[in-house]
């Protein structure tokens, strides 16, 4: 611990493992770009590199028993809601280790032990399934909320205007957490958008707030008030965190650009600039106000670093996939 | 036993049901008043609290029953017609159907979707599709098509208490036969075919709807010295493939009657699963009685000229026995 | 005519023809109404009696090479939009004579010569076809626009904001025409619906417009706005016509109701009296300013039954539909 | 004759067409950049008058399509992957199939939709659907399915050229492979089955995808003294029974090769056509090798396990090539 801290020892404890938190997603999924790029992956992966505050932030006030849903950008989402890092990368291996037994893979990463009802790889689909585990919660009297994590580009799914009115109608225990990126897959959200998202939700009468996402403390901010206002009877807030893609739509995404571009170098270079980066700016909050020196943060990278090859040890370790599963998990109780 | 109409047996399983499992909830379009009837009372009885009478929104609704029963609830989802499942596909083939597998079996889906189903009333094209092939080649969603009142107390109550996506597909429109329903609780297992009507000669197997026009033909058919098998699969998956399969060995010959569009439908499904296992015994060509490939058109002479009905599974039926004969003569 | 006129003579003609119209479709709908309940139509009927100023001031701005997307309730369009009685009749007695040969039905009354693209059984099921359509126009830069009418439990429906979204992005010329009866079935869609259709709308940046559907006059006004704007290319307009259903939500409504009801003869009875109804509104407001003589009304009213009787006939004395035709016409120049 | 690759020769295909027919639209979700390369410079060339790069929205996508053709556009849809049909399945099942007949054949509406499919890239569940037999079912769309570059050239210009829904469905996964294409206006007609590679002993029917698995299987035949027919139908609606059905009643057998779930899939259709109209050439059982009633799961193992391949395909030929010299031994 640091000399001069200006924050108490919970706090200081609680800033940490947010720290941490974005930390261990960033370098997992360094090393999975890595992995894919070389191959070593049988699938492609989406990675959530320069959003982690976002995830981070609205995880970190959740319980196990609440629910997310979440994207195909889905790894920081699950990490940050308390997934295990090696058994999301057995399963990315496809390896009878994973979380999903090597059956889903990277953009269907779940734990429902820990409320994480799946990414998915279909762009809003887990938008109605948020709605249904809110009105779930609601009709056994549970003290829960669901969150939906969503993209930009699934908000202009109308799935999207139809769940929210239903949470505003039945006042649903769920949260709407756009994560605007800016992006879907090549295309410039904006250029396919009227309007603000935010206004869509305000048109059901939902509280909206939008939130720098880049910035954790206060996207933990925002989602302390939703959660607080979903577990007091008060109903859904939509919520927006303004951040950005900082990698590709998917690893290789050169490959499929085939030489074309939808941004230029200089915007990424803006977002991961010191000042941007959620991690990077974060680092320099803890050092600022003395939770943490930077030798302390480095001493943590390196740990975070060792955690992640270990996952890959494990991954690599591990038997493959069960290929008669399939038949026996597609029903319950029944062989398809 | 007691007599009920089709569409009152089912009713009575969702009232039921709901006071047996506090765990249950029911949603969908007008459940309120129950267009269909299926269920009347349902919302008087167990309130907005269980009850959600929603609004028009489809693809939300398929979602919202994964959802909800994944937050750990029994899911009872009312489609109205079964056309609207072409509606709310999205959620029924990417999440309903998959979810439990992609998860690695971490949840159960208890999940079950009514909605009625056919045409032959005038309701034109999109209101009378018969849409189980779809569900049939999605894998991973069970199939139930009760043909009578008893069966579908027996299936949704199978439905109901188990633990997997099913469309319980009604025959509400021509579903107001009455029938003798067993008393009590009942429970008709999945994956069973019933024999409606025992024969030595052919086996006319029926889907849903169709088995009383081939009960009919099965009738006329004896009238003519021909001895027919009626079987009805109850449930297109699981599907009785070892049922049908004993009495197509047993009679050597097959006419399938399908209401649902012949194009990768149901009896195609059948016809291709006995072409493989049952080839040996067959005497005869497999015969279809189905829907052609195009919507129902409104008119009703239009609508009855492409509809299947006794005197067609009687001329396949006919087609195939003289055939045979001829070859043995 | 009658002597004391406030209005000029080509004004008297067009409301004169605004009313005749009015009165064509609630007649006809009464004769079908009648031949439904005592099972003379091989289908049901949805009957759009009470909301005829809607249909008709949307659709008197409108050429024949305008478009129109309709509903379930959709004979009113129909007929407002320039369709033949009698090949209307016919369709809906299923013969060959029928607008669609038989083969659509009450629910499918389509005359695509005069820019009616058909009623449409699925709820919903014609924004985008309008929106599609809007975009056509807009590719081809002709000078025409899209109507989309919907009732406001197809509102809910998510597909509304998707093509509210893509009409405002590209300034499609397309009017959404929202017919507020309030009720969706035997559903009171404000018990369904968080907040205003119209700030949904609002919500992509659409103007927006809501107006007495029942004043035939107050929704032509809002129409011609609309349509200058959509023809000088200023883009997309949303409209919401507040109406009122008077007959059940389809003929034979009482079997399905089975004894329960969703609303009470005293609010019916409100919608039907004299100051509501758009008929009786329209033709107080001819004698009023001297357009027409109550005289001249009934001598209207009974050529009116006349065509009406005649469309009957019409259909009853018209050959059976083709039952081949289906197979010729699934495809154009191919066999089914 | 120029080599081109499969998906170099569908973007050639958009390219020239949109320059010879300005009646022509085309707009899908990032067209623009082309994930999958085939619409590569065709927002470009043609702009934002003609192209459009839409948002997400599947639901509305279908349904535009719709009408934009009715309007009097010719429309090409690029719903990218094939998954993303079940997502817009309202307006085409509702819509885009019924539409014409609805109105009596009031209008055309002449629209291609583009989508690739399959699987085998461990892209799981979501991402790995054959969807073409809902398509087959609904009646009313036409359904192309090209094996090589030549054909993905002379069926796309039919499709785009013509007046009806087509679904024109690569194999865009495995679709790099590169091929002699036509130079110049090249055009395949709908519902005429391609002859891959003509034998005598057995039939092997193999759709898009499998055609390659198919004609390699039957390499390792003829190593084995088995001589077998691979037939290609190149377009699943329209259907070429004839072309089938003389390959069968040829060759007595029939093998079925299809990427598409087994339950209610094109082998099961195309199975029971020829068990009803070639029972009597067939000399042994109708077999299908085709994806097993479950969905992708993501790792390569499993995938691979469930997927067809040249061993299943010849596994299958042997068993009724065999059974069949055993009925005559
Ligand atoms: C229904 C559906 N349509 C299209 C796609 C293809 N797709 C995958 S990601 C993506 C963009 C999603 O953008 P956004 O929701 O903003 O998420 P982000 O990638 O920015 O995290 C698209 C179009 C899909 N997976 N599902
Ligand atoms: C996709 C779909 N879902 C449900 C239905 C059943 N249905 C027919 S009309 C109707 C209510 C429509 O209400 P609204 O849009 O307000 O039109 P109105 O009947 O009031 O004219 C419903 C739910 C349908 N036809 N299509
Ligand atoms: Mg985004
Ligand atoms: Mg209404």
């Amino acid at each position: 611990m640091s000399q001069l801290s200006n924050v108490d020892e919970a706090k200081r404890a609680e800033w940490m493992e947010l720290y941490e938190r974005m930390l261990l997603i960033r370098r997992a999924e360094e090393r999975l770009g890595k992995e894919a790029q070389a191959g070593n992956l049988p699938g492609g992966v989406h990675l959530y590199i320069g959003q982690e505050a976002s995830g981070v932030g609205v995880c970190s006030v959740l319980e196990d028993t609440d629910f997310i849903t979440s994207t195909h950008r889905g790894h920081g989402h699950f990490l940050a809601k308390g997934g295990d890092l090696k058994a999301m990368f057995a399963e990315l291996w496809g390896k009878r280790t994973g979380i999903c037994k090597g059956m889903g893979g990277s953009m269907h990463v779940a734990d429902v032990s820990k409320g994480i009802l799946g990414a998915n790889g279909i762009v809003g689909g887990g938008i109605a399934i948020a709605a249904g585990a809110a009105m779930g919660i609601k009709v056994a009297g549970e003290k829960k909320v669901a969150v939906c994590l969503f993209g930009d580009g699934a908000a202009n799914q109308g799935v999207l205007m139809e769940s929210l009115n239903m949470s505003a109608v039945w006042s649903f225990p769920v949260i709407w957490v756009l994560e605007n990126n800016g992006l879907s897959e090549f295309t410039i959200t904006r250029k396919v958008t009227a309007g603000e998202f935010t206004d869509r939700a305000r048109a059901v009468g939902l509280p909206t707030i939008t939130v720098d996402g880049n910035d954790v403390l206060a996207v933990q901010a925002a989602m302390k008030e939703a959660v607080d206002r979903a577990k007091s009877g008060g109903g859904s807030t939509f919520i927006e965190t303004l951040t950005y893609r900082i990698r590709g739509h998917l690893e290789a995404e050169d490959a499929f650009l085939g030489g074309y571009s939808y941004r230029t170098q200089d915007e990424i270079d803006v977002w991961k600039a010191p000042d941007k980066d959620p991690i990077l700016r974060f680092a320099a909050r803890l050092i600022q106000e003395g939770a943490a020196t930077a030798e302390e943060l480095e001493e943590l990278d390196a740990q975070v670093i060792g955690q992640v090859d270990e996952a890959v040890r494990y991954a690599l370790d591990s038997e493959d996939a069960d290929p008669e599963l399939v038949f026996d998990i597609t029903f319950s109780g029944q062989r398809a | 036993m007691a007599r009920q109409r089709y569409i009152q047996a089912i009713n009575q399983v969702l009232l039921d049901e709901m006071e047996r499992d506090k765990n249950i909830i029911l949603f969908g379009e007008d459940v309120e008043l129950a267009i269909f009837g299926d269920t009347r009372e349902v919302f008087a009885r167990f309130g907005p609290e269980r009850v959600y009478n929603t609004p028009i929104c489809e693809n939300s609704l398929t979602g919202m029953a994964v959802g909800a029963a994944a937050a750990g609830r029994r899911v009872i989802l009312h489609l109205m017609f079964g056309n609207f499942i072409y509606t709310g596909m999205d959620a029924i083939a990417h999440q309903m159907a998959k979810l439990r597998m992609m998860t690695g079996g971490q949840m159960n889906l208890p999940i079950t979707v009514i909605a009625g189903y056919g045409g032959g009333r005038s309701l034109a094209a999109q209101h009378s599709d018969t849409p189980y092939p779809t569900l049939m080649n999605i894998g991973g969603v069970n199939v139930v098509t009760p043909a009578t009142p008893a069966d579908a107390k027996g299936l949704l109550t199978t439905a109901i208490r188990g633990n997997n996506p099913t469309f319980f597909l009604e025959a509400s429109g021509r579903g107001g036969d009455s029938g003798e329903v067993p008393e009590g609780d009942y429970l008709v297992p999945f994956g069973k075919a019933a024999v409606a009507h025992e024969g030595q000669d052919v086996t006319i197997c029926a889907i849903g709807t169709m088995v009383r026009p081939a009960l009919k033909a099965a009738r006329d058919l004896e009238k003519l010295g021909i001895s027919a098998e009626v079987i009805d699969p109850r449930t297109l998956v699981p599907f009785d493939e070892d049922g049908i399969a004993a009495s197509v060995s047993k009679t050597g010959r097959l006419v399938l009657v399908d209401e649902a569009k012949d194009r990768c439908g149901a009896a195609s499904y059948i016809a291709g699963l006995m072409a493989d296992r049952c080839f040996h015994a067959l005497k005869a060509p497999i015969k279809r009685v189905t829907v052609p490939n195009v919507s129902m058109p409104y008119a009703g002479n239009a609508e009855s000229a492409i509809f299947p009905n006794p005197e067609k599974i009687v001329a396949a039926v006919l087609s195939i026995v003289s055939a045979d004969q001829k070859s043995f003569a």
